[in-house]
């Protein structure tokens, strides 16, 4: 590890566990409604208003949760490889607790896409699983995740703990790209994919709206569940701390 | 002499001592010399048991079982790279020398590929015989093992390094490293399937060894880092 | 130079919850030896432990020779020899073997060969160099790993119980080597359960309610 | 209370803790509870990822497959079995106190069994449907690994017993342990692939109860005259 | 009875070659403590091996109430307590789980969780009964495995070098534990480099020409 470089005193106290706890308990609440909102929303339009797949009938509709749970998954990934570099180069803590919560929700979440996709595998591909590229980088993504979440649960140490967890999540950041692109590479590699899912821009407006918003939502919910994680794990790690102390006999 | 040569040559000696060092090692329980071998073989024996002894039917497989093999034998040997020194102070000892860990940690992993990943490269051919694997096949075989498995140490070095402050790492281990030794073996097997076909490989051992240079570069940070954080724990 | 050589200001460390020690402040300059007194369990180790850098587990400064010891990181490893509670003795080598290699992590210029056989007599293991250490005693194990006193030139000492299975010729050789190093200008910080007979010995002491106390009812069953 | 039942009692007792304290030291370190089943599914995941991912290749290979990362992953956790009584000194005090070694050997061999092979072979349905084993085979594949592992883990500990003593055993123990496992793959795999053709697998059943049956007898007193033989070394 | 509980007579051992001790007789009765000394190397520990029948490298008699030891093996081991080099500690499990397997093996029939509590609040670590034991300090782990001794009721100790890491006050009070063994009729054999205060101890001394001895040059550099 290098040096740890001087930051101005903002990022740190951007960094404090009181301030994230502050201003999380007063953005909950709005994430909260667009989280619901936007899920209600688009779980209605996509599942009972938008037109039925040409060719695969209704069975495509768990697109909606599909789609927007596999691309969370890398999303949160990424924040967690980042919260990690933060917390390993600048110490800081809130970093290392949002790191260490993103772990678990992203794994529900890759397992969220995992599934959906098997399910909707067996009606199109006739199987509910099979050896292609992104299914196989996926499964890679939900193995990282537990490995990360199991060396944050099994070193006692809460700051070793963080520290190897953003190592391996920094490591295994590189499986990023390969989920993006090891289709073609796999494609040259294996037999030729029967089916291509990636001919989007062919989708109707009233199919690709409704998934923008469930992505939205998906995002919201994230966020709520992430606020919500990294609040308990502050209260755990800080409970010692005066401004936990007093709100705990305010109560 | 100047001073930055000196430090250059002592640098140097560090490394060759900490290789020599580890070589002496392994030398002295000789079983370990032979073993990863054995288990390489014995994976490789296992399969015609356990699922077909078909020469046609293995032929096809020859590539992927040995490069599965290979894969496992590696990490199987990988929790032992910094455990004994754990368990014996001397990376205590590393940690708080002048030395930069990166080098030492160079020099350890480049021996165990020197026991692991060299022997197991140089035994295939005699695998590759055994599972009749067609004879286009073999030399890509040993082509994509020897850029291969340095890449497969340096990986599970990352994650012996950060298993090894755990009271028993042996099988985490496997849950943290085996998913990024899957690229390797996708391409690994991918070249020997290909020269079986007669296409060409150099693509893909392009890739691979691309992985290896990506590894070389930062993988001896990483272990650094691993390893100061268990111990430190 | 009148400038301490490892300055510790407000040291802070809790582990599980129990306090350790709090504003714990010390310094050490060349030509002392410092005792890290107090009972099983009060904090010595992990105090050598922070002090050596192994263990970032605490709050306070470390000042070493006026700056920030995180700063000025390589020059306190070339400075520093520390010896814990784990040997670092491979049993599969023997003592030269060993010595060899913690020789090459510490490079010295002169025939270092030359140096290692006299330190392994120094230790009483002249006629073992070449037993490998599995094969030797516990007390000898320890000797391997004390003859790296013998090896250094480093002016900083971080001892952590370095008479643990010594028999008492071996502790008083090692005080003789203690008291010698701090006469020609090093500095020596050890813990030890034994009493020593060091001149201008100083003491830190640690533990105050947290420490493990002997139960005053020992010696009934 | 006579004396001789009084002294069952005693040894019931023992049992008891001696099981109860390893599981509570597998439980104490969470992750190895869920490891060796990791292990078993990468192993399986690895399989169709180098060699081929067709669905009418791999539900003829699904058995073989399934076996041999059920005995690889067993084989795997099996060096960890005394090795840390060993290093900090419970082994002597096993060996020194006035209980029959052979039953605590049972009890731990038994308590090892419990944090692998049952719960690999609960999973086994799992691995079976992702490598398209036909549906005929399921019950038999169950059934050969709940009465084929815990042979497995006898068989292991003696190959433990033997190495524990030598400052590396990890990958020695392979060398011993895994030729023994060989009938038992062999019968195994055996059975599913006659369930899968339809024929009767009653045979191949009784064949392994009868290993089971020997090993039960048999392997505690091997593996307690190992474990003396290594501790006195 | 005036038979010796363990009879040792004519030992002979030797390691690679290095003969450790010869012709080596010497006997224990109960309410006897008995010291094997000698420096590091001498074959204290290896003599202490044999005596448990935890090695069998060697040649002579042992007779342990008038008939051969490896005849009345079962007897001897429910008379036995070894504490050895290494504690028999499991790091994961806290003190009090750690003495509960311990007091399973030796079984006994009255109330042993008391006993267990008893035991640990002796050795000072009343309050630790909860923390696992790798959280606790080098001495602190000797001490949950010394705890072993308030618990036994085996008339015979064999203990290699009990004071190990162990504070002043822990030391003080094993010894006096030891004492009141042997005044209630118990038989100790002990190592250890520590000065023994005890009443009537007998000492065994072990090392010749080669044992390890402290190199006289010892304190130069
Ligand atoms: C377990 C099985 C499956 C897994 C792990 C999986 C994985 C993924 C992933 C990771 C993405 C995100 C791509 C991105 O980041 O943009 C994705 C998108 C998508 N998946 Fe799946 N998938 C599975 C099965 C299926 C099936 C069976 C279908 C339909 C037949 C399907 C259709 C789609 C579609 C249409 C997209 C959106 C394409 C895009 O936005 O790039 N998936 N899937
Ligand atoms: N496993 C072994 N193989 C061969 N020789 C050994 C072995 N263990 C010990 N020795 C030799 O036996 C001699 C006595 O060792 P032992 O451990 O009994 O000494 P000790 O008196 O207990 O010393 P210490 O005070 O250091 O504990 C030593 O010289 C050592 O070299
Ligand atoms: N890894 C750890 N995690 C949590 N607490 C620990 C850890 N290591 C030690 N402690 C606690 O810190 C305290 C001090 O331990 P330390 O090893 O520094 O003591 P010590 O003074 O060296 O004692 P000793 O004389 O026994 O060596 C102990 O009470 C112990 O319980
Ligand atoms: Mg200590
Ligand atoms: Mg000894």
């Amino acid at each position: 590890m290098a040096k740890s470089w001087k930051m101005p005193k903002w990022f740190y106290q951007l960094g404090s566990p009181r301030w994230f706890y502050d201003i999380s308990s007063r953005l909950l609440p709005w994430f909260v409604i667009a989280a619901v909102v936007l899920l209600t929303v688009g779980m209605v339009w996509g599942l009972a208003f938008a037109p039925a797949d040409y060719q695969q009938g209704n069975s495509f509709r768990i697109i909606y949760i599909h789609v927007p749970a596999a691309v969370l998954a890398q999303s949160c990934y990424i924040l967690m490889a980042i919260a990690g570099a933060i917390s390993l180069v600048w110490k800081m803590k809130v970093a290392d607790m949002v790191a260490k919560s993103c772990a678990p929700i992203g794994a529900t979440i890759a397992v969220l896409a995992l599934v959906t996709g098997a399910i909707w595998g067996k009606p199109t591909w006739g199987a509910w699983w099979v050896w292609d590229a992104r299914l196989t980088s996926m499964l890679i993504l939900l193995f990282l995740y537990i490995g990360v979440y199991t060396l944050h649960t099994t070193i006692e140490n809460d700051i070793s703990a963080g520290q190897a967890g953003a190592v391996l999540s920094l490591v295994g950041l590189v499986n990023i790209p390969i989920i993006k692109y090891s289709v073609e590479w796999w494609n040259t590699l294996h037999q030729p994919a029967t089916f291509t899912v990636l001919e989007k821009p062919s989708m109707p407006a009233e199919m690709w709206i409704p998934l923008a918003i469930m992505v939205l939502g998906f995002y919201c919910f994230f966020a709520v569940s992430l606020m919500l994680r990294t609040r308990v794990e502050i209260l755990h790690r800080e409970k010692r701390a005066g401004w936990v102390q007093q709100m705990i006999e305010e109560q | 002499m100047t001073n930055k040569a000196a430090s250059d040559l002592s640098l140097s000696r560090v490394f060759v001592m900490t290789l020599k060092r580890d070589l002496l090692l392994a030398y002295r329980r000789r079983n370990d010399l032979v073993s990863p071998l054995v288990f390489f073989l014995m994976v490789a024996t296992l399969f015609p048991l356990g699922v077909s002894p078909e020469p046609q039917f293995l032929s096809e497989v020859a590539a992927g079982v040995v490069w599965v093999a290979a894969l496992l034998s590696t990490l199987l040997s990988m929790d032992s790279l910094f455990r004994s020194d754990f368990d014996d102070g001397s990376l205590e000892q590393m940690l708080l020398s002048p030395q930069p860990m990166a080098l030492l940690v160079v020099a350890k992993v480049c021996a165990h590929w020197m026991i692991s990943g060299l022997p197991l490269t140089i035994m295939s051919p005699l695998l590759a015989v055994m599972l009749f694997l067609p004879s286009e096949g073999l030399s890509a075989l040993v082509l994509t093992l020897l850029i291969g498995t340095p890449t497969l140490s340096l990986i599970g070095a990352i994650g012996a390094g950060l298993t090894v402050g755990l009271r028993k790492g042996g099988v985490l281990i496997t849950l943290l490293v085996l998913p990024l030794y899957i690229p390797v073996l996708i391409f690994g097997t991918g070249a020997v399937q290909a020269a079986t076909g007669g296409l060409p490989i150099a693509g893909y051992l392009a890739i691979l060894g691309a992985i290896l240079a990506l590894g070389i570069v930062l993988a001896p940070l990483a272990i650094a880092a691993a390893l100061k954080i268990s111990v430190s724990n | 130079m009148s400038r301490p050589l490892l300055d510790v200001k407000d040291l802070f460390c809790e582990r599980d919850d129990r306090v350790l020690f709090e504003n714990l402040s010390f310094s050490v300059s060349r030509g002392e030896v410092l005792q890290i007194e107090g009972p099983n369990g009060s904090g010595k180790t992990t105090l050598l432990r922070i002090l050596s850098g192994l263990s970032k587990a605490f709050e306070g400064e470390l000042i070493w020779n006026g700056q920030a010891l995180a700063d000025v990181r390589d020059d306190f490893l070339e400075a520093l020899l520390y010896f814990g509670h784990l040997p670092g003795v491979k049993a599969t080598l023997t003592p030269e073997e060993n010595l060899r290699w913690y020789a090459a992590l510490h490079p010295q210029t002169d025939s270092i060969t030359e140096r290692i056989f006299d330190a392994l007599s120094n230790v009483g293991l002249y006629g073992y160099e070449d037993v490998p250490c599995h094969s030797l005693s516990a007390g000898q194990n320890r000797r391997v790993s004390l003859a790296r006193l013998y090896l250094s030139r480093a002016p900083l000492w971080i001892l952590d119980e370095p008479f643990t299975a010594i028999d008492k010729r071996g502790v008083a050789a090692i005080e003789a080597l203690v008291e010698t190093h701090s006469q020609n200008g090093g500095s020596v910080i050890l813990t030890t359960h034994h009493d020593l007979a060091i001149k201008g010995l100083r003491q830190v002491h640690l533990g105050g309610e947290n420490s493990t106390e002997w139960g005053t009812s020992g010696g009934g069953k």
